[in-house]
């Protein structure tokens, strides 16, 4: 455990402000250990969700948000399944994690909208408002019938997309700042890569990556499943929403850069890597929404207000984005498309500019928490090794 | 000793075979099978003691079914214990008693 | 002494002794160690033993079977069986042999399990020629042995009942329904005992008063049932079936009795009451613990309460928020083990030295019950539990599950480690220390506003009925019975018997058991008109006995030996003499007897002589 | 009281005062205890032997006494009692009201053996050319199709499982004394009871209930009661062996709370007894296998009877090992060897995956009786028999009918003996109170007072 907080005073009015968060059966547990036992991906020196979910009994606030197991854990419910005491660990992990979020946020924004889906709802529409008014505003010096990427002039796409990725950037260092605060805290001020050699390094870089890249982690869920045709497993499904999403991202930038940059008018990688990009995201999300309408798998058992509030963002930004690709394609024009690219539009940029505040957020928190606890195993390997690599 | 069956023992057994007639055949494949495996594991004893693993080296059979046969041979008397070897116990056959 | 005046069996008589040697092997328990089939080898080889055999299981049904049929096939008229302690079979096989159409006392008993199998596990050869000697020490006893009968004594058909809370309420309730009159003696000027005073019993959630009224009612009001509290047992003596008890009354301290909440007034009290009873129901009861000054704060700190004083007093507090002694609690604990599961160096010893090293088995419920409540009725308030193991078994689980759902924050400790309590700070009373064993042994402090301490169960204190009906106590201060798994409400006192948390801490539910169990066995001997005892009492031969009386000064069992004048040879001479009801078969003054004139039936100085020859005798061991 | 009503009930063959359902020992100790009041008692078994449970133990907690040596006293005196009469092999299938009595339909299975012409010499078994996995062994040894049912069995009459009879007729031939009866049919009959004791037991719930323990992929995933019959004196190896490869183990975990306290399998309470049986079998194991390392996985330690806890402590002064932590999932190896997963809760968390190679799953304690409705008795939820009035502990709520031991919930051996005797006790009450009608010789209270009565 290295060293702990001696004397810390509990707060069991902390379950009260966590079932807001959607953990409601955090007091259930009796600590006999079964879920950290169950799953597959609790490991060595940084076991989970027991420790968690006995910290969340104890109200240790302070040692919740410094556990990088949160972001270990894919929610493949075998700890909630398996629980003698209907505890449900994976639900309390997932609270957890929206705690962490909000806790990393200074505004409080984030904490208000996981507890009142009223908030949610109305930060989501007045954000959309904002964003559609201005939108729509400076687009309507364009005549309306013309070609419909005139609807958006360069420079509010611009000014727009700086401001944006600016707010982007402050709120995801502030955030991942946090984060990496808390672990090294954790690790009583050390950080997980002093003393690691460059070879050392790289490789938490390179596990990182194949990581990202394969999520074998995943893959080592739900052990006891009969194996889903692979198509349907929950690695497939988070996998081809992820792909989908960073192509997406990956094709918009590079269609920004060499159509409006650069003034190609035309870039067929960026068009190709869309479409299939736009094709996985559809699949997954759809597939997703169906398991969680369906409580089919185990990871879905139930489902919060973000988890469908994500969702269902991802799923109308693909089918926009496909409607406005094929009006592209055929040189469709009028008011209705006009409007669907104004919905795209809008809810892409009101999508990044949510990253941080919503379950987006792990998408930053989760490769950062990874890339800590793979340093902190390579320093491991290093330190028994007696300091000499390999 | 009613060495030979009467009139009535035979219908009793008629009876019987009728009532619990082996229809789909799996009391059948369920002697033949003990038969066989009792049967490669008396020679296999023949030949000199051994454990659990060696004789089902030599008969080829499932591990735990050789050692619920010889458990069975202990019990009624054909098999006993020839001291260990390693973490298993010897078995010998009782030529003898062998019946 | 072999040469027999009289026998009841006619096969006996007149033969020469044909002794049948059974050896057991228990399974493996004693052939494993004794060669079983050697020493029935060298068995056959002893003088006058026509059959040995060796089985299994002597006390199976087969085993039992080849005694009888070898009795009577074989004609054997003295049999031994080498197996395991006396205590076990030794009546098992004397009804063997007397269904073979022996007497069952020309039987002999060979212990050669816990006194040779076991004891000798590394020593086989030693172990298998000690067997031989023992059998051989037998084999020579039976050639002494003659016909015994069983003594018939008359049977007074009602039962003593000492302690008046729900153990000795409900054995007196059953046995009065069934038609066996019931003297009920209640220390206190109450029946109804402990349970009288629950607000709340699990797992039915009664109300404890309410249970305690209804038992009262049904042995009030019976016929069958005389109730006498303020009272006391102050003389016992007898035997079962005859058990003559002197009841003495504690005088009334003024004519208030009738404040009594249970109505001492059933009981028409006298100076005192002399009854002649069969059987003796001790339902004495047992107390909470009650913690040292200190422990854990206990009496230092007036926030530190006993689980006894707090469910009495949170009974009676009115809902809304949770006041106590008039400050308003928001985070109260609840610790486990006090006074049970004590370990050596950890726990203060008791006044007698002792540690309670046992588990009271009925606290974690009762904690967990209290928790509960009390989270049902303050839902505001924080409770936490400091145990060990929480050991609500059974449906008692329950508990544990809805208590932990109610949001009660539990914190494991090690008996090694107790918890540390010290006077708070921030205005609560309270901080709780503990090494907690949930959180990977890590230190947390709880505040706290109010303690209660889950005091375990200790023994009634009763030491003038244990000296009077001579009850075996354990180690943990409670009444011990004969066999924990066989006999687990007799005493080794014949005819006395134990219900309820005398004999250990029980809930309600298992006490109420205890006490038809009790009540059974009392019930047994009380079905017949006489009573039969074992017949190894003392017998004087009035030839040999000088009266010299010295065996009287020796014999501890008042009216078992006296003395009388006979008309010998027309002068007048004083000898000694047994009541055989009242001997226990000591031997005490058969050993004090100067002219070998005292002889115990069934074991005899010559038969002691021949045990001893058999033991030292050269037996054929070698091989 | 009583030898007189005793009298009077035996005229008819069918009508006994009592019947009790269920041979174990509590239900041996329930007859046991009405028939020395005189009581005639009618004891049905379901088993082809009584003594239950308890006769295939080792030994048992905390006095570690050879179970068949304290049962067969039990089994042997009910069935020589004069007053007791047994019959095995029977079902009852149906308990009704019939005047103030009761009326039972009991089903005596075909057991094609002539009882009043058997004599146990078992010369059928030693010819019977068929042999299958021995229930009472746990399938670990081998029982031949006509046999006596174990050693110790009361009665010791053969029994012939039409499973595996091939009709050879070698036992026909073989039989001296022409018991054999092959067209023996199954018999319904009824009685009369004036009281019924339902002592009907329970048992283990399965191994695969919890697919993660993956028992269905291993034979050294065992049951305790294949413990118990591993470390009895006749056990079917004659010493402790994993069954899967004969091999003498050097590593036994056992997991308790297998088939208990898990809402996840639908057995929320707890069976009471595993904690102490799996303590009582480690320490037997560790007498047998002394260079063995034994480890206990526990939530609770539930030591609670009287001498449990220093059971449980003299164990951990053993060297046996108490690892807290419910164990997740045991995963075979291909070379036999069984990973235990489990959290080590007590030191810093991290999941440990621990060797053994034989594993004892704790399993719960279920009802044997599935529906006691028929048997005239309600149920809890947890589907043990119903007992609505506290202070009468052994009674269903139905007039004249009681309930003893485990049937009622899981309880250990001693608590099944109490239960046993209250249930008797109960039950002679309410006989007695059902004939109390002007009894003659009623009986009295006598005593001497001295002085003068003051209310």
């Amino acid at each position: 455990m290295g060293a702990t907080l001696r004397h810390q005073t509990v707060d069991p009015d902390f379950r009260n402000a966590l079932a807001r968060f959607g953990a409601n059966s955090v007091i259930n547990c009796f600590n006999c250990g079964n879920c950290s036992a169950i799953c597959s991906l609790s490991k060595g020196n940084t076991p989970f969700p027991r420790k968690l979910v006995r910290y969340a009994q104890l109200g240790l606030k302070e040692k919740l948000v410094q556990s990088p197991e949160l972001w270990l854990c894919y929610s493949c419910g075998d700890c909630s399944v398996t629980c003698p005491r209907g505890a449900e660990p994976g639900e309390t992990m997932a609270a957890l994690r929206r705690y962490s979020i909000a806790s990393f946020d200074p505004t409080g924004l984030t904490r208000r909208m996981y507890e009142s889906p009223a908030v949610t709802l109305t930060v989501t529409l007045l954000l959309a408002g904002v964003l559609a008014f201005l939108l729509v505003s400076l687009g309507q010096a364009q005549p309306m019938h013309g070609w419909i990427f005139g609807l958006v002039p360069y420079e509010v796409v611009h000014k727009v997309g700086m401001g944006v990725f600016a707010l982007l950037a402050i709120v995801s260092v502030a955030g991942s700042i946090g984060l990496v605060r808390n672990y090294r805290r954790s690790m009583d001020g050390d950080s997980p890569l002093r003393g690691l050699p460059l070879r050392a390094r790289l490789r938490v870089l390179k596990q990182l990556g194949q990581e990202i890249l394969t999520m074998n982690r995943h893959a080592q869920c739900n052990e006891d499943e009969t194996p889903a045709p692979w198509y349907l497993t929950p690695r497939a499904i988070h996998y081809s929403v992820m792909a989908g999403f960073l192509g997406l991202f990956t094709a918009s930038g590079l269609n920004f850069l060499f159509v409006y940059f650069l003034g190609w008018g035309w870039f067929p990688p960026a068009r190709v890597l869309g479409t299939i990009s736009g094709l996985l995201m559809l699949y997954g999300v759809s597939v997703s929404l169906y398991q969680r309408y369906r409580g089919k798998a185990t990871c879905v058992t139930s489902s919060a207000l973000s988890d469908w509030w994500l969702l269902a963002f991802l799923l109308v930004l693909a089918v926009t984005g496909f409607w406005i690709e094929t009006a592209v394609s055929f040189g469709w024009a009028g008011p209705v498309n006009d409007t669907v690219l104004l919905i795209h539009t809008t809810m892409a940029m009101e999508l990044v500019l949510l990253l941080m505040v919503t379950k987006l957020a792990h998408a930053v928190y989760r490769p950062l928490s990874l890339g800590l606890y793979f340093a902190r195993q390579q320093r491991d390997i290093y330190e028994a090794n007696g300091g000499n690599h390999d | 000793m009613p060495a030979k069956l009467t009139e009535a023992h035979r219908q009793a057994l008629k009876l019987f075979r009728e009532q619990h007639s082996d229809l789909d055949g799996t009391l059948k494949k369920y002697v033949a099978d003990f038969r066989h495996e009792r049967k490669q594991i008396t020679e296999a004893l023949r030949k000199g003691a051994g454990t659990v693993p060696e004789l089902t080296r030599q008969t080829g059979l499932p591990v735990d079914q050789v050692l619920w046969h010889v458990t069975a041979m202990r019990k009624y008397g054909t098999v006993q214990e020839a001291g260990a070897d390693g973490d298993y116990v010897k078995y010998e056959f009782i030529e003898q008693n062998g019946k | 002494m072999s040469e027999q005046k009289k026998s009841s069996n006619p096969k006996t008589e007149s033969q020469k002794p044909r002794i049948g040697v059974y050896i057991c092997r228990c399974g493996g328990n004693i052939s494993d160690v004794v060669n079983t089939d050697a020493l029935a080898g060298k068995v056959k080889q002893l003088g006058d033993v026509a059959a040995c055999r060796v089985e299994t299981f002597m006390c199976s049904d087969p085993g039992q079977a080849t005694i009888v049929e070898d009795i009577q096939k074989q004609n054997l008229n003295r049999v031994v069986v080498a197996s395991c302690s006396p205590f076990l079979h030794e009546l098992t096989f004397r009804t063997v042999v007397q269904r073979g159409g022996l007497n069952p006392f020309l039987y002999e008993h060979v212990n050669i399990r816990e006194q040779d199998s076991w004891a000798h596990k590394h020593d086989p050869v030693g172990a298998t020629s000690k067997a031989l000697r023992m059998i051989n020490a037998a084999v020579g006893k039976l050639h002494h042995a003659e016909p015994l009968e069983r003594i018939r004594m008359g049977n007074h058909r009602q039962t003593l009942v000492v302690g008046g809370g729900i153990a000795g309420l409900k054995t007196a309730a059953e046995l009065a329904g069934k038609g066996v009159p019931v003297i009920l003696v209640e220390q206190s000027s109450s029946l109804g005992g402990r349970v009288a005073l629950l607000a709340r019993t699990f797992p039915r959630e009664d109300e404890g008063s309410v249970l305690a009224k209804k038992l009262i009612a049904q042995v009030t009001d019976h016929p069958l049932v005389r109730i006498f509290t303020r009272a006391r047992i102050e003389r016992v003596s007898g035997f079962i079936g005859n058990f003559d008890v002197k009841i003495a009354f504690e005088p009334k301290p003024d004519a208030s009795a009738s404040s009594d909440p249970q109505g001492a007034g059933h009981s028409a009290n006298a100076a005192e009451v002399y009854a002649s009873v069969g059987t003796i129901i001790v339902a004495t009861g047992a107390d909470p613990y009650k913690p040292a000054r200190g422990e854990y704060g206990f009496g230092e700190q007036p926030a530190v309460v006993s689980l006894a004083d707090f469910l009495r007093q949170l009974a009676t507090l009115p809902n809304g928020n949770f006041i106590w002694n008039g400050k308003r609690v928001r985070n109260v604990g609840f610790l486990h083990c006090v006074g049970s599961r004590q370990v050596e160096g950890v726990n203060p010893p008791q006044a007698d030295g002792k540690i309670n090293d046992y588990c009271s088995r009925y606290c974690c419920t009762a904690i967990l019950q209290q928790a509960l409540t009390l989270k049902m009725r303050f839902p505001d308030v924080n409770v936490f539990d400091f145990y060990q193991d929480i050991r609500t078994y059974g449906g008692h689980e329950d508990y544990y599950t809805k208590s932990s759902a109610a949001g009660v924050v539990f914190l494991r400790y090690h008996a090694e480690e107790p918890p540390v309590v010290e006077p708070g700070e921030n205005g609560s009373a309270l901080k709780v220390r503990v090494k907690d064993y949930l959180t990977f042994g890590e230190e947390v402090e709880v505040p706290l506003d109010l303690l209660v301490l889950g005091v375990g169960l200790v023994a009634h204190d009763i030491p003038e009925l244990i000296d009077l009906l001579k009850l075996p106590v354990g180690a943990d201060r409670f009444l011990q019975e004969v066999h924990p798994k066989l006999r687990p409400v007799e005493t080794a006192v014949n005819g006395v018997l134990l219900a309820g948390t005398a004999q250990a801490p029980m809930n309600i539910e298992e006490t109420l058991s205890a006490a038809g169990a009790a009540a059974v066995k009392a019930a047994i001997p009380l079905s017949r008109d006489a009573v039969e005892l074992d017949p190894f009492v003392a017998e004087v031969n009035a030839e040999k006995c000088n009266g010299c009386e010295r065996c009287l000064t020796e014999c501890a069992y008042t009216g078992a030996l006296f003395k009388e004048t006979v008309q010998v040879d027309g002068e007048s001479a004083v000898k000694a003499r047994v009541n055989p009801g009242l001997c226990f078969g000591c031997g005490a003054c058969v050993a004090v007897c100067p002219t070998r004139a005292i002889d115990l039936k069934g074991w005899t100085l010559d038969q002691f002589d021949a045990m001893i020859d058999g033991l030292v005798e050269a037996v054929p061991v070698e091989g | 009281m009583s030898s007189g009503n005793g009298a009077a009930m035996r005229e008819t063959e069918n009508h006994f005062d009592v019947v009790v359902v269920g041979g174990g020992i509590a239900g041996l100790q329930s007859a046991l205890d009405l028939a020395d009041q005189d009581y005639r008692v009618l004891v049905v078994e379901k088993q082809p032997s009584i003594g239950g449970r308890m006769i295939s133990l080792s030994k048992v907690f905390p006095t570690l006494d050879c179970a068949s040596c304290i049962t067969t006293p039990k089994m042997s005196a009910a069935a020589h009692h004069s007053n007791i009469t047994l019959m095995t092999y029977t079902t009852v299938d149906a308990i009704e009201p019939a005047g103030d009595n009761h009326r039972l339909t009991l089903t005596q299975m075909a057991r094609y053996v002539d009882t009043s012409a058997c004599i146990g010499c078992r010369q059928c078994e030693y010819v019977c050319p068929v042999e299958y996995p021995d229930p009472f062994e746990q399938g670990m040894g081998a029982l031949r199709a006509i046999s006596v049912p174990f050693a110790n069995a009361i009665p010791q009459y053969a029994v012939l499982n039409p499973e595996y009879c091939i009709g050879c007729g070698a036992c026909v031939r073989a039989c001296a004394s022409d018991a054999i009866r092959l067209d023996q049919q199954p018999k319904t009959l009824t009685v009369e009871a004036g009281a019924v004791v339902l002592a009907t037991g329970f048992h283990l719930n399965s191994t695969s209930l919890k697919p993660q323990y993956n028992a269905s992929r291993s034979k050294d995933i065992v049951s305790p009661l294949q413990v118990e019959r591993l470390l009895a004196p006749h056990g079917p190896y004659g010493r402790v062996l994993r069954p899967s490869d004969g091999k003498i183990p050097d590593s036994v975990a056992f997991v308790l709370c297998a088939g208990s306290r898990d809402q996840s399998i639908g057995v929320p309470y707890c069976s009471r007894v595993c904690c102490m049986y799996s303590i009582k079998q480690a320490m037997l194991l560790s007498g047998a296998l002394p260079t063995a390392d034994i480890t206990i996985y526990y939530m609770d330690i539930r030591a609670f009877g009287k001498g449990f806890e220093q059971f449980y402590q003299n164990a951990k002064a053993m060297g046996i090992s108490f690892v807290k932590g419910k164990v997740a999932r045991i995963t075979p190896q291909p070379n036999g060897d069984l990973m235990a997963r489990v959290e080590a809760i007590e030191e810093d968390g991290r999941v440990m995956e621990n060797r053994h190679d034989l594993v004892v799953l704790a399993q719960g304690i279920v009802p044997e009786l599935v529906s006691p409705e028929r048997l005239g008795a309600a149920k809890e939820e947890d589907g043990f028999i119903r007992r609505p009035d506290p202070l009468r502990p052994a009674w269903t709520g139905r007039e004249g009918i009681f309930v003893a031991g485990t049937a009622a919930g899981p309880k250990d051996i001693v608590d099944s003996i109490m239960e046993a005797g209250s249930a008797a006790m109960e039950a002679s009450h309410y006989l007695t109170q059902k004939r109390a009608t002007a009894d003659a010789n009623a009986p009295s209270l006598e005593l001497e007072v001295i002085g003068a009565a003051s209310e």
